[in-house]
């Protein structure tokens, strides 16, 4: 494996992980953002999550739409495979790849046009699929790559740049996943690493489909007075119901800090999720509690964040669709063809 | 074309008028099977109406000692068990036929012919009496005709006896019901009417080495014998029951024998989007996936086709093409997706294609179709059609060379990959234009990004014109070179010919047909079938030899014809076209009309 | 080609290199409109990136007295403003040519060219001296290279003054810093420099009866004029700045008097599938209605266009063509989609499209469209591209006729309906393939069912053969019929001539500048530019009256050329191809490479 | 109009309405649907629904996507236009229709395959603009013209014809319409037609987007034993949440009969919605907790029928696009051209 050669090579000053690699050996190529676009500080999040999870990167593949969003798996794990591919259609490039190799770490990239719009459908159905993969919707009210037209998360009242308002109101994609069924749906700031980070581990180890919205401001389009999606009107809204952290398996549990009723959630992989509810009474376990308690913040213009709902025990794509632990790329040939004698048995009913 | 005057033993058409959802598709299939097991020729078509139950419904059943099995529209014998359909029905029968119909009610007299012959069965009476039940009665009202027609045909009895017991093996309870009905149907002719008719049956040995099969059950056998382990699809008439095949096939054939776990995995996508965007995901992670479409749902794939094209990411894709355009007539069958095949998507884009004219070459086109996607990693449409892939025809039985394995093309193995110095996914490494692809999760080193927009030969993002010119360059060479290892068109030449018809997919009988009866009259036409494209040299070989070509298709806008233009050297003017785009299969009286018409044997019709 | 020889008074090209979101393109438009209310002929050519801020972006004036105002690739002055792009900026220097620079940081050594003049100006250090807050200070670095030029280009100081005034009217505050860049920038090069250069401007009368415009908003005015009520859209570049004006103009001229209320309705669409829906409803309800897009959302548009053609419901589509396949480079032009649009949508289906050269043909043909697409009850396609529809062009004023009346076709009054025996949809009643249409809530007499399966003359659902093929082969005919009433081509022919150049949309100024040089030479060559599909029979006439026809457009695959193969009675061979598609606006040099290697004149260039 | 000639040739027996329009005028052509399919009973609703509200059959526009559910508009109101479109996509082509002319009533009749799978994104867009219309969903679980396969709406554990099972979950478009911020939302059953016809003509009534979602059982596909979307469990799982009363603009409020306390809405158009809470507490005017209800319902394997969500006063698209009252499309073209002095003024500016 060429990451053994590397540490020779790396500034002995940069800590390291199991796997030997440096938090540099998950980053990619550099940025063509705009300078302080919040998907940036999405991605660093990534690639701290990456790090820490100590996942070989190229067992990972990036999958993206069509976006400022969707270009940034180009800016991280430069040793995993990307699929950057058409607008809105990336959940069923993840399906297909989940489906034909189950066994890497499938992490999608989408904006809120890309999912909301013109990718509502593929998204909802991903869902419904419970397709085994973390989904990143880099949320910020716009357009960003067009030029800074409303997306369908726009709140009703808010204000574009220029000035006109939107009045239609917004899809909110969380409530939206939570009534899908979704298995893992957390909601997040980009602004907000030391949040953000658990949440992206936490998705990451969940079998199923996990989303996580992130608040991520278009400093170019959408971080004006007047905008619901800006750096300064989140940071006021945003209300944190649970505070998590993830304990990736192996790693033994450090004594409990803090106070509060503290709960934890064990993963398929054996990984833990401790979270604290800072909101009075949420569980998010209870779906219903849940949504309800999320709809009352949105009633008073608040944003929940963090873990908002977790089914750990949900059954992905692969359990319903009772496929071979095997990934069937690995299948060899021999067990897939049925030969020359089964065909000449079939065609005796063909007479 | 006549075949009046001649004896009609084992040669004969016979059309079975029904109402939809009345359960007579299984006694049509017994009607079929006994005539081939009887080792006639034989083939039937199903002209069914889109929607699930009450209107008129038709199969058509062509016994034919020579071979020719494609639809004639000259009906010997005519079952007329719906009576909406009587007066179409009676007014189609050549003259000379008869008229097997319902006698439990009287038919209209206006009705009646005197050049053909009415033979009145009470068949719901007679299952009133004999059968309980609605649903029953209905079922048995098909099955008594059977018995009858094995009378008037000639049909052995012994066939169909062996043919239910073989059905009903598993529902024993059935058995009686259905003899007694065949019996009953049997006896009815033998007192009432002289029999056998002279369209009748007469064993022979024609059938040995053949199957029945449609084109659909094929393909997706095609498909689980190349090793496809993804499928995706939309539901749409007339494909889906490619994509129920394969799940049944697998079901039966794709399970691990210890834990039961599927070797497969089939989703029914939310519409044809997804589909094709998941079977791109599987092929890129670099399992085999394929996708059953027909017109409405290609349309719809438009824009992935394109990113398949472009970041050169395999695909097959199965297009059962249907009447169109848009939904059009979802059960009629038609060639109109030609263009929209070969040329999908927006930008310059050429798309490989194989044409199966029957049941067989889907099943070996199926299998060609995955190496060729991963050979030259781009997709691969198999162009059927709804004639091709849902009625029932007789072919060659299938082998299968069980030395064959996978041509995954090049594909870089972690070895491959660490002996490296460097990888780059788009360069033209041995000047084939064909560059090497890596697959996720194999090795650090081969990660690249795929990308639908510009990218240059090392797979960088790129906006530079000289660079973005290279890598189209090399896709137009790439796919042009697949021209070479498609299969070749069928080519039969004849002495003296100096016409040449020229034809694609299901025409093909029709067309043979056609050639038969010229050579008849002594008008000798040389013959080829085109079976993919981009087109082979030898196409353009034969088009240059003859004075005159007749392309033979099934679309209104001569859609072969204009590829044959713009892809070989041959003048447009020697180019004529017979066009038949009305949703049925096509018959040879519509290639002699177009032919003669075209030769000036006869002057061309006014329609 | 060389214009070094010759004098650059009114003849030269100007670019400028700078960072994108750096707000330099006020500051370019300045210097455009300066040199066209000196009376000079001028254009302006945007080279941006697919990205929001960061990357290097361009824009290219080009002054020319001759008018020839087509992209020139021989730079005589250079603004450098992006260190990450001097290299390749003073590489792409002609020979004796100029280069700018910012010289508040030395410049590379090993950059410097001897061939080429220097001209070094503190322009960032200049301004955080003058300025206060970075944003301010970067903005008005480009208003002081503007001032520099004002003095390197001989550009009437009072011009600026006067735009300047115009533009800050409103926002007075600016006025002074901008008066003071511009100042700054000119006495700089007074003090330090030899000027004007070589390349300078001359005040001429040549802009007088024309207008500064670009593509999308000459044709979003043209759906304005047209009474176009309902867009619908997703943005896509380069197609987005269409609507934007659209609804600018819309604010400004559509606004009930009254109560402010909104005369029209546009729709951001969820995606283009919805986009093309929404034009359908909304035209098939009655209403004007449009959508313009892109390469991607063309190919999604594929299944509603079919029905749109099958169920004739008009729709105008304004498809802004960038460089494909897939995604590609979204901010690059190209011809690519010709083919997409004449025969998008599975089964055989025919369109009418509409190639405008220029913004001032954007409005006309915009407005003709909706005619069209009423006239004839099948979509219409407008086909522009990125250099068309988001360049600065210089265009004749457009002129508006007071007297135009839309043409809605065969649309039936509650009246004339009354006054029926009965109606039905899809009757040839005139004989001329177009049938008449009612719109909803008119009259119960006009209701009838709109579908996109199988149907006949009445509109009534059919899976008839006959049935169906008779209403096919009238859309055949009424779509061809279209051919007539298209804008007839541009044609221009010379004494002598027996070769054509045959090209369409954005190519022409390149084109006939190129034809000009050979006239020059004294080799004649006539002109056609293609502006409407079906083909009119003036072009089969003009591309037979010539020995060799030379296609010039820009795709790989000869699009055009393929559509006149299978469109015209010409002889393929005599159809040679000029082909550029390396994403930027055609310039005379290729032309005239490709016109001279097709006729033998210099060797052919191997790429 | 030639409504007003139809009485003479009527059979005097046939009870008319205020148009002298008999419930034959309201109908179409034959059906062709199979024997007892549950859409034929929606068609016989609708009918009733027009006659009863006394409109113009022409001044009503149906419109369609692809499918059995979707063949249902050639039968009923044959003097309105109907757009028969692709699969799918009604929404868009109704919105379209409903921007060049809002004075139509319109009415998308659409299936489950339709609406919650290749047609989910324009359906939830539709609901977001609050397009003016009402949208029936005849939902039987399967994809009934392609031959039985399930579809989205399939409740997890149901059993095809063929025996095999569903194992994901369903869309359940009611609750998601409600989670989408739409204005009306109702489910009823295609066997009850007194429930039906109420809901039917209140959402023909309410301006904004009415869903309606039916359970329509497929005899054909979907109505053996295991299917739980046949007659038979419908019946058995269906609970009428709220009895829904309506009364068209007009006609004098009869004396209220039966217990149970009445709340009434009143509509735009001046009619009014009376309803009677059947399920203890439900108030269909509350989204949360109307939604909290239905999901508690859901979890016990229960179907909320009824009037389940209303919001009368809620901005239709016209009103969110700030169009004028007038159909654009009787807007005259010299409204609408600006003309000839207007243009060259325009050009000053482009010198
Ligand atoms: C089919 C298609 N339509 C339109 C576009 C143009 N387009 C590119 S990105 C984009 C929207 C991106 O918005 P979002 O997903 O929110 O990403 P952001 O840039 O805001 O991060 C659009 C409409 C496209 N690439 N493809
Ligand atoms: C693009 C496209 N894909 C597929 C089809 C085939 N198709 C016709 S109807 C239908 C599903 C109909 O299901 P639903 O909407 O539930 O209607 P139902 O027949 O059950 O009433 C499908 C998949 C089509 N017509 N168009
Ligand atoms: S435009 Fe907005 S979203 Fe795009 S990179 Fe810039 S800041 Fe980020
Ligand atoms: S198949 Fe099902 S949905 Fe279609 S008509 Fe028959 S019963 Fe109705
Ligand atoms: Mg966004
Ligand atoms: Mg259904």
């Amino acid at each position: 494996m060429s990451q053994t050669a590397k540490p020779l090579v790396r500034h002995p000053a940069l800590k390291r992980n199991q796997l030997g690699l440096t938090q540099r050996d998950y980053e990619g190529s550099m940025s063509t953002l705009c300078a302080g676009c919040g998907h940036d500080s999405v991605t660093a999040a990534i690639v701290q999550a990456f790090f820490e999870l100590e996942i070989p990167p190229h067992k990972a593949a990036k999958l993206s739409g069509i976006g400022c969003s969707s270009k940034t798996p180009a800016y991280f794990l430069k040793e995993a495979h990307g699929f950057n591919s058409v607008h809105g259609r990336m959940p069923s490039i993840a399906t297909g790849a989940n489906a034909a190799n189950g066994d890497l770490i499938y992490i999608g990239i989408s904006g809120d046009g890309d999912s909301l719009s013109i990718g509502l459908g593929q998204l909802c159905h991903a869902i419904r699929r419970n397709v085994n993969m973390l989904y990143v919707l880099e949320n910020n009210g716009v357009y960003g790559l067009t030029k800074g037209q409303f997306s369908a998360s726009a709140d009703a009242g808010t204000r574009a740049k220029k000035g006109e308002e939107n009045r239609m109101s917004p899809i909110d994609p969380a409530s939206l996943a939570m009534t899908l069924g979704a298995s893992f749906v957390a909601r997040s700031f980009s602004g907000d690493k030391p949040q953000l980070v658990p949440l992206i581990k936490a998705g990451l180890s969940h079998r199923g489909f996990a989303l996580v919205d992130v608040i991520s401001p278009c400093v170019t389009f959408n971080d004006h007075e007047g905008s619901t999606k800006s750096y300064a009107h989140t940071r006021g809204h945003a209300q944190e119901v649970v505070n998590t952290d993830f304990i990736p398996f192996r790693q033994e549990l450090q004594a409990e800090q803090g106070a509060g009723e503290l709960t934890a959630v064990t993963m398929h992989d054996g990984s833990v999720v401790r979270f604290r509810s800072v909101s009075e009474g949420y569980d998010p376990t209870d779906r219903n509690g849940a949504y309800h308690h999320l709809k009352e913040l949105q009633g008073r213009g608040e944003v929940a964040t963090g873990l908002l709902y977790i089914e750990p025990t949900s059954l992905d794509m692969h359990a319903l669709e009772n496929m071979v632990d095997q990934p069937l790329v690995d299948v060899p040939f021999e067990k897939l063809c049925p030969g020359g004698d089964v065909l000449s048995k079939l065609q005796e009913h063909w007479r | 074309m006549d075949y009046d005057t001649r004896d009609h033993t084992n040669d004969f058409v016979l059309k079975i008028g029904t109402v939809n959802g009345t359960g007579s598709a299984s006694a049509n299939g017994i009607l079929m099977q006994a005539i081939f097991r009887m080792g006639v020729p034989v083939s039937g078509k199903n002209i069914f109406p889109s929607n699930i139950q009450g209107l008129p419904t038709w199969y058509e059943i062509r016994a034919n000692k020579r071979g020719h099995t494609s639809r004639s529209p000259h009906f010997d014998v005519i079952v007329a068990m719906n009576p909406k359909t009587y007066e179409q029905d009676i007014a189609g029968t050549r003259p000379g036929g008869s008229v097997l119909y319902d006698s439990s009610w009287p038919l209209d007299e206006a009705l009646l012919r005197d050049d053909v012959s009415f033979l009145g069965i009470p068949l719901a009476q007679m299952c009133v009496e004999s059968f309980r039940g609605s649903r029953k009665r209905t079922l048995m009202k098909n099955i008594t005709y059977v018995g009858a027609l094995a009378a008037l045909l000639a049909i052995d009895l012994d066939v169909i006896d062996e043919i239910l017991k073989e059905k009903f093996s598993s529902k024993p309870h059935l058995m009686d019901s259905n003899n007694s009905a065949i019996k009953m149907g049997h006896d009815y002719v033998l007192e009432h009417f002289d029999y056998p008719l002279p369209a009748r049956l007469e064993r022979m040995e024609a059938t040995g080495d053949s199957v029945l099969m449609n084109g659909n059950m094929a393909a997706a056998l095609g498909c689980v014998y190349a090793g496809a382990t993804v499928g995706a699809w939309y539901p749409i008439t007339p494909s889906s029951s490619l994509m129920d095949e394969f799940v049944a096939l697998c079901k039966q054939l794709r399970k691990d024998p210890e834990t039961g776990e599927n070797l497969y995995c089939v989703i029914q996508a939310e519409d044809e989007l997804a589909a094709i965007g998941i079977v791109l995901g599987a092929s890129w992670a670099g399992a085999r996936a394929f996708t059953p479409t027909s017109g409405p749902g290609l349309s719809l794939m438009n824009e992935f086709i394109g990113l398949a094209y472009y970041a050169e990411v395999p695909a097959v894709l199965f297009d059962i093409q249907r009447t169109g355009p848009s939904t059009g007539m979802p059960t009629r069958t038609q060639q109109g997706d030609l263009f929209q095949v070969v040329f999908a998507s927006h930008g310059d884009t050429k798309h490989i294609a194989l044409f199966p004219a029957d049941p067989g070459e889907c099943f070996h086109f199926a299998v060609h179709a995955f190496d060729l996607t991963e050979r030259f990693q781009t997709p691969v449409f198999v162009v059927s059609d709804l004639d091709i892939g849902m009625n029932d025809w007789m072919c060659d039985r299938l082998e299968w060379d069980d030395t064959y394995r996978p041509d995954r093309g090049k594909v870089l193995s972690a070895e491959e990959l660490q002996n490296m110095e460097v990888f780059y996914r788009y360069m033209d490494v041995d000047g084939d234009g064909i560059p090497y692809r890596t697959l996720p999760g194999v090795d650090p080193k081969g990660a690249y990004f795929t990308r639908g927009s510009g990218h240059d030969r090392f797979g960088r993002y790129t906006e530079d014109g000289d660079l973005y010119q290279e890598v189209m360059d090399r896709l137009a060479e790439k796919v042009e070179s697949a021209a070479d290892v498609l299969p070749e068109p069928e080519i039969i030449q004849v002495p003296g010919a100096t016409v040449g018809i020229v034809t694609i997919g299901g025409c093909r009988g029709a067309v043979l047909e056609a050639i038969a009866v010229l050579a008849d009259e002594s008008i000798p036409v040389d013959f080829i079938r085109i079976r993919g494209f981009p087109f082979s040299k030898s196409i353009n070989e034969f088009l240059l030899a003859h004075e005159i070509n007749i392309v033979v298709e099934q679309n209104r806008d001569a859609q072969l014809r204009r590829l044959l233009i713009l892809a070989t050297d041959v003048e447009k003017k020697t180019l004529a076209s017979v066009l038949d785009y009305k949703g049925n299969p096509l018959s040879a009286d519509v290639v002699l009309r177009g032919v003669r018409e075209r030769l000036g044997l006869i002057p061309v019709a006014v329609e």
